[in-house]
């Protein structure tokens, strides 16, 4: 499945591009996350929970970060495996500088001349398993909604972290 | 846990496993083999028994949740060897051919007139949503209900 | 086809089921969605409160000029009543939309509500009804409109430990015309979209409009952009058709084998037009 | 002693209630998941969730110590037990070792890599949930088309080019009519994949009793004979020592003509544990496990003269084969060639396959096997041709059908058509819906801005199957009848119907010809310790061959029932009619059950003759039969959704003579739901790795009652010469007559948007896609010289 979309996040691009790498940050803000370990250069151990509605998973994976070129793009792989299937996402992380008003999470802290990133995301999303054959008609939405999480949590985080 | 249900009149206090689903109870436990699992996602009916007179699906609850309820398989329709009328129906209008789906079948069509004793063929198309026949092409299941549904308003 | 391990209780009263959801347990109602998903373990809860056997929570009843059903009125209650019937058809109209008679007989109106399913048909009428939830939980109750319920796929206002312990309905008395318009998927019954319209008209002109829309995106919402287009013109074609046409606008439509976003967007339209063509017809 | 004959009540061609059913109604059937036995265990089978993994390893320790788990058991440990097998020998046949678990490496979603074994099926469950499989995935194809592009990945690394057989037949000279053609129309047309289905999911029982060597397997199963000969043969066991039993069969079309691994591998379990095995199929394995139907891509061309007159048909088949061949995989592309002609009068045919190894699960017979997805190429083809001419639908097609007076038919792909009169179902089919009058209310319609479609099929089929050199294990059948010294009569048949009521139908053929009550008729079937070798119930053939060899057995047994009435009437000159064998000279009887007494009692016997009354009969068909008929479909469509409302469906079939024709519109009713089912909702989809998302109830649509129009059946009858009970066979025509009459009338209704073809499931939004964009032709368009 294609999956693509845009979310701007209250910091500069070379700042954007930082948090976007770092994996305390990346721990936090992935939904489920429950522990991100390094075990190579831009590679790091996943362990995740996934909660929704009544579905319940426990997930291992890696994620793992390729292709940087700071300040403006690199690729995130992420993977994880469980007794209920495993999800496999691989998409081009693209940050631009945007100069217009923000007004996500952390707005109120800012001022309309900061500059803000723009993160454009593309890629393909791959679900199997059982949550493969049951949930089609879900994994669209469910995978809008946590990418949006994600995205929320980390402008929080970026907004207390920064400055 | 210990439960209490009654079955096809017969009451049973068996003691279950909260996941035990109402159909294995009824397959495993009471020996009833009538009522069938076809899906396990609620959308076949095969497995369509009446709890408290109301058609459920038997694959998508746990017997624990039958605690007190007074439930009717295919197995108890017929009396003293008389075959219901719906039962009769389904035999004479060959409402059924591999005979997997016609329990659940029978007991979705005895809801439809037990509700509604003179359906039309939409009315009775509707109240077979939950049931799927691989078989029949469902037209002489159709034909069943309505010959039951006039023969038990006579 | 067979759960993991848990734990069950039926509690006696409402008090005893919140006491034990604090502690961490979840509520089954129905279990139409649930058991399926812990059939094939993709759910896996280790205590289950069982709601259905709190005689509290099962009611349909009129009260301070409101409607009030109780989280385990079964679809098949809402469907058959009476009351509703006579006082808010539209959702009687919807619960019988719903999945089939088996699914009906044993869902609840509670549990469907606080599943959030993005595509179930109760939360198109709610929105239209501007439903209010009260929600309860060991030391707390409040009430939140639909509105602000449905937040996400799957998920709600509602916090852990809480449940949703009654769904509050306004009447609609004879002047108010309804209908709910589904577009169904043909294998799970569920909506592709579904379009839920309530309207009045006072001296020639739409006085009063609310829409409902599920099935489209991640919850459902309430078409306010075509609702402020409609209200204060006349019921022609014309007027309809420029109502319907904003219904999915501005939002983010899902996409599945079923139907794609730009499909669902069209059908919510298609089925938006027709739901407030009905509902106007049905006004006495 | 009675002196007169009475008059017996006659049941050959009656609306019968069938015998079988009060087991049925009230839940007293014994189905394979109903059968328990002192010490039973329970299997569960751990699948791949990969399309295409290599097995790094297998970590199975907690589930061995798991509560109530007696075993469990990985590919390396069942790697002598046989192959699970291909049935079909063919020049270049790739055959890929389909062992019974995985060994190193998996091949598509739901592959078997490990079955646990508990003393209860829900501790069974639990431990599989304790394996631990390490999987390298590997890139996965799933799409044929796909897999046969330069650079695919490898479904088997020893065949890169993923082809698995290649297959080509010419008839006539092709070349020479397409050159002499006015007109050739091209298309792409694609036969989905598509999941049988049957309501019982697919189970096993297996018994061992190591001290008698011998095997009990009981399996829901079309072919219980030749299930038992595989399965000893790869287990090593003794036939003759392997039981077979298919107890009450919950629905096969096709998914159940196999010989599974699971088959094999129950008896495996059971012979090392030494106890009873059951294993039943969830319905998701049953989605992902059991063999799908359908999965072509055709590609085909039809040459015509202006006047309509059909020269020749071209066709390049591309067949989904998935990861294996199950039973009959190869064959079934085949049957859709020598199904090519249709019932046209056309000498000129060529036809290419290619099979392709996709990692899905293999795709094998599925109610019609072949025949459907090629009356679908055909009929869609020459619609597409009459829509090329502005020729009327119905004129082209009497205008190309085989003349009545031309058969036996010899056809250009090397058949026999035996019987027909094509014409004549069409015309009634015409008659009853009114066509020309619709004809007007769709010019109407159009003018209004509106989309009703009229579509017709004339479809013809190949059943009966069939003859043995057509068949990859046999294409006779047996019957076994038996009449006991009380007169009660036991049928033994090596048909093995599931649904299909031969336990009424061959009881009224027995009753009428010994001229008995149907209640003294008892009709086994399905167990191999029981009935004589038979082949099965599939192909439309239970009756049309099976059928045939009861009739013969029972000649055989009338004779002798004569000899020895004879004897007893001390008369030269017998009939035996009514139940009565009657001395034609005197009048004098003896009843028919007097007469089975005293072939017993043995006090005296005719010349030449033994004690008892019993025959057995393998009757080996001359030749196929060949049904036919005339579906009309006509539709209305919903301009703003896509939604498709059938509002007539009207059905002649001409399916020789009808033993009973309550069954018989029950075939044809099933059958066209099924039809219908690819035509407007069924789609086994994979995604690019090889995921069925499809993969249950809640996206696999299924025909359900109220989907479903009313269907008008009707007949024509012309007798086959093949069998002498004139029968043709029906449990087929349904489903091939459907699917291109709904296609040929959503077409037509969409015809004055320039819509020429559209790829089923003729879903809402690819309907609502034609009608949103101007560029409307989906198709190729047609080369018109």
């Amino acid at each position: 499945m294609k999956i693509s979309g845009s979310y701007t996040l209250p910091v500069a691009p070379e700042r954007a591009f930082q948090i976007l790498q770092d994996p305390a940050i990346l721990a936090q803000a992935m939904p489920g996350c429950e522990s991100l370990e390094k075990i190579g250069p831009d590679e790091y151990r996943m362990k995740m929970k996934v909660l929704l509605a009544a579905l319940s998973g426990q997930f291992e994976g890696k994620v793992r970060i390729a292709d940087q070129a700071p300040p403006t793009s690199f690729r995130l792989i992420v993977e994880g495996s469980g007794r209920i299937g495993f999800l496999k996402g691989d998409g081009l992380l693209k940050l631009l500088p945007r100069y217009t008003d923000y007004t996500g999470p952390g707005a109120e802290a800012r001022t309309s001349t900061e500059v803000s990133t723009l993160v454009s995301y593309e890629g393909d999303a791959q679900v199997g398993g059982t949550m493969a054959a049951v949930g089609q008609r879900l994994i669209d939405g469910t995978a809008k909604m946590m990418i949006k999480k994600f995205f929320d949590k980390l402008a929080g985080l970026a907004r207390n972290l920064t400055w | 846990m210990n439960i209490n249900l009654k079955v096809n009149g017969k009451s049973y206090s068996p003691d279950v496993e909260p996941r035990l689903l109402l159909i294995h109870f009824l397959r495993d436990v009471a020996g009833l083999t009538g009522t069938h699992m076809g899906c396990e996602t609620s959308l076949c009916g095969a497995c369509t028994v009446e709890l408290n007179g109301k058609a459920i699906k038997s694959c998508t609850m746990f017997a624990v949740q039958a605690n007190g309820a007074e439930i009717v398989t295919v197995e108890g329709l017929a009396t003293n060897g008389k075959l219901d009328p719906v039962q009769e129906a389904f035999w004479n209008e060959h409402g059924l051919q591999c005979g997997f789906c016609t329990p659940g079948m029978i007991m979705a069509s005895k809801q439809i007139i037990e509700r509604n004793p003179s359906p039309t063929e939409e009315e009775i198309r509707h109240g077979l949503e939950g049931n799927v026949c691989r078989c029949t092409g469902y037209q002489h299941i159709v034909n069943a209900v309505k010959a039951a549904a006039a023969g038990a308003g006579k | 086809m067979i759960a993991q391990k848990f734990e069950y209780t039926a509690p006696k009263s409402l008090d005893e089921a919140l006491h034990l959801l604090a502690s961490g347990a979840k509520p089954l109602a129905g279990g139409m969605s649930l058991i399926p998903m812990m059939k094939l373990r993709l759910a896996s809860p280790e205590h289950l409160v069982d709601l259905r056997t709190i005689q509290d929570l099962n009611f349909i009843r009129e009260a301070g000029g409101q409607l009030h059903i109780g989280a385990t009125a079964s679809h098949y209650e809402i469907e058959s009543s009476a009351l509703l019937r006579q006082k808010c058809p539209l959702l009687t109209e919807t619960a019988a939309a719903i999945g089939d008679v088996q699914v009906r007989n044993m869902g609840t109106i509670g549990g469907s509500v606080a599943h959030a399913d993005p595509a179930a048909d109760y939360p198109a009428a709610l929105q239209a009804l501007e439903a209010k939830f009260v929600l309860k939980g060991a030391k707390s109750e409040r009430t939140v409109s639909a509105a602000d319920f449905f937040v996400d796929a799957f998920a709600t206002a509602l916090e852990p430990g809480e449940i949703l312990s009654e769904v509050i309905v306004p009447i609609d008395d004879a002047r108010t015309g309804t209908s709910y318009q589904k577009m169904v998927q043909p294998a799970s019954g569920f909506a592709i979209v579904g379009l839920a319209a309530r309207v009045r008209v006072n001296a020639g002109k739409v006085s009063f409009v609310r829409i409902g829309v599920t099935g489209l995106s991640n919850h459902a919402y309430r078409a306010s952009g075509a609702e402020k287009t409609f209200e204060g013109k006349t019921s022609s074609p014309a007027n309809i058709q420029a109502a319907a046409a904003l219904v999915a606008q501005g939002v983010d439509a899902n996409s599945d084998l079923h139907a794609s976003a730009d499909f669902r967007r069209h059908l919510a339209v298609v089925h938006a037009a027709r739901a407030l063509k009905t509902a106007l017809s049905r006004i006495a | 002693m009675a002196t007169t004959t009475t008059k017996v009540e006659t049941f050959v061609g009656k609306r019968i209630r069938r015998r079988e059913d009060p087991r049925l109604i009230t839940g007293t059937a014994t189905y394979v998941e109903d059968i328990q036995m002192p010490g039973m265990h329970y299997a569960v089978i751990l699948r791949s969730p990969h399309a295409a993994a290599r097995i790094r390893s297998i970590d199975t320790k907690k589930a061995e110590s798991a509560p109530g788990v007696v075993c469990v058991l990985l590919g390396k440990e069942t790697k002598g037990v046989g192959a699970v097998p291909c049935g079909v020998a063919m020049p270049d046949l790739r055959v890929p070792q389909h062992t019974i678990l995985a060994t190193d490496r998996v091949y598509f979603v739901g592959h078997p890599v490990a079955v646990v074994v508990a003393r209860d099926g829900y501790l069974a469950r639990d431990a599989a949930d304790l394996i631990e499989v390490d999987y390298e995935v590997l890139p996965a194809v799933a799409d044929p088309e796909k897999a046969l592009a330069k650079g695919a990945p490898a479904v088997h690394p020893q065949w890169p080019d993923n082809i698995a057989f290649t297959y080509h037949q010419d008839g006539g000279n092709v070349d020479k009519a397409f050159a002499e053609a006015d007109v050739v129309v091209k298309q792409r047309i694609v036969s989905q994949r598509l999941v049988p289905m049957a309501m019982e999911t697919r189970g096993v029982v297996a018994e061992w009793r190591n001290a008698d060597r011998q095997l009990n397997l009981y399996t829901s199963t079309q072919i219980p004979h030749l299930v038992r000969t595989i399965v000893a043969g790869m287990l090593g066991l003794e036939e003759n020592r392997t039981r077979v039993i298919a107890p009450e069969v919950g629905g096969g079309f096709g998914s159940k003509l196999n010989v599974y691994a699971e088959e094999a591998l129950m008896g495996y379990v059971s012979m090392k544990i030494q106890k009873p095995v059951k294993w039943i199929e969830s319905r998701r394995e049953n989605f992902t496990c059991t063999i799908h139907g359908r999965g072509h891509v055709d590609f085909y061309e039809i040459a015509a003269k202006r006047d309509g007159t059909i020269l020749g048909i071209k066709l390049k088949l591309i067949q989904d084969v998935g990861a294996y061949h199950q039973l009959l995989t190869p064959l079934i592309p085949q049957l859709s060639v020598l199904m090519m002609p249709g019932i046209y009068n056309t000498q000129n045919i060529r036809a290419d396959i290619v099979g392709v190894f996709t990692n899905c699960v293999p795709t094998d017979a599925y109610r019609g096997a072949g025949r459907p997805e090629a009356t679908h190429g055909i009929e869609r083809m020459v619609d597409m041709l009459a829509a090329e001419l502005k020729m009327d639908p119905a004129e082209i097609r009497f205008k190309n059908f085989v003349a009545k007076d031309k058969f036996p038919y010899a056809t250009a792909t090397g058949l026999t058509y035996d019987s027909g009169d094509y014409a004549a179902p069409l015309k009634k089919a015409l008659d009853l819906v009114g066509y020309a009058k619709l004809r007007q209310e769709q010019a109407d319609l159009r003018k209004q801005g509106k989309y009703m479609g009229i579509g017709i099929s004339t479809y013809g089929e190949i059943c009966a199957i069939g003859p043995s050199p057509a068949t990859p294990a046999g294409g006779w059948e047996s019957a076994t009848v038996k009449i006991e010294p009380s007169g009660k009569v036991t049928i033994l048949t090596g048909a093995c119907p599931h649904g299909q009521g031969e336990e009424t139908t061959f009881a009224q053929i027995a009753a009428d010809e010994l001229g008995v009550a149907l209640d003294d008729i008892v009709v086994l079937r399905g167990d191999t310790a029981v009935v004589q070798y038979g082949i099965g119930t599939f192909g439309s053939r239970a009756t049309a061959v099976g059928g045939t060899a009861l009739y013969y057995a029972l000649q055989d047994l009338k004779a002798k029932i004569k000899k020895f009435g004879a004897m007893l009437l001390e008369s030269e000159d017998v009939t035996l009619a009514g139940g009565q064998v009657v001395d034609n000279k005197t009048g004098k009887s003896k009843p028919f059950q007097e007469i089975a007494g005293a072939t017993y009692r043995a006090l005296k016997l005719p010349p030449n003759t033994e004690p008892g009354l019993m025959a057995t009969r393998f009757w080996e068909p001359p030749n196929f039969t060949f049904p036919f008929g005339a579906h009309i479909v006509v539709t209305d469509i919903d301009g703003e959704t896509g939604q498709i409302r059938i509002r007539r469906y009207v059905a002649v079939d001409d399916c020789g003579n009808i033993l009973n024709p309550l069954i018989v519109d029950g075939q044809i009713h099933g059958g066209v739901a099924q039809g219908l089912g690819q035509a407007l909702w069924e789609q086994a989809v994979y995604d690019d790795n090889g995921q069925l998302v499809t993969g249950e109830l809640t996206d696999y649509a299924l025909p359900r009652a109220h989907l479903m129009p009313w269907i008008e059946s009707h007949h024509t009858c012309t007798p086959s010469p093949v069998n002498p009970l004139g029968v043709k066979g029906v449990g087929e025509a349904g489903t091939i007559g459907c699917s291109p009459a709904v296609v040929n009338s959503v077409v037509d209704a969409l015809s004055p948007l320039g819509v020429r073809h559209i790829d089923m499931p003729l879903t809402p939004e690819k309907i609502w896609k034609l009608l949103a964009t101007k560029n409307r032709d989906v198709g190729s368009r047609g080369a018109t010289k």
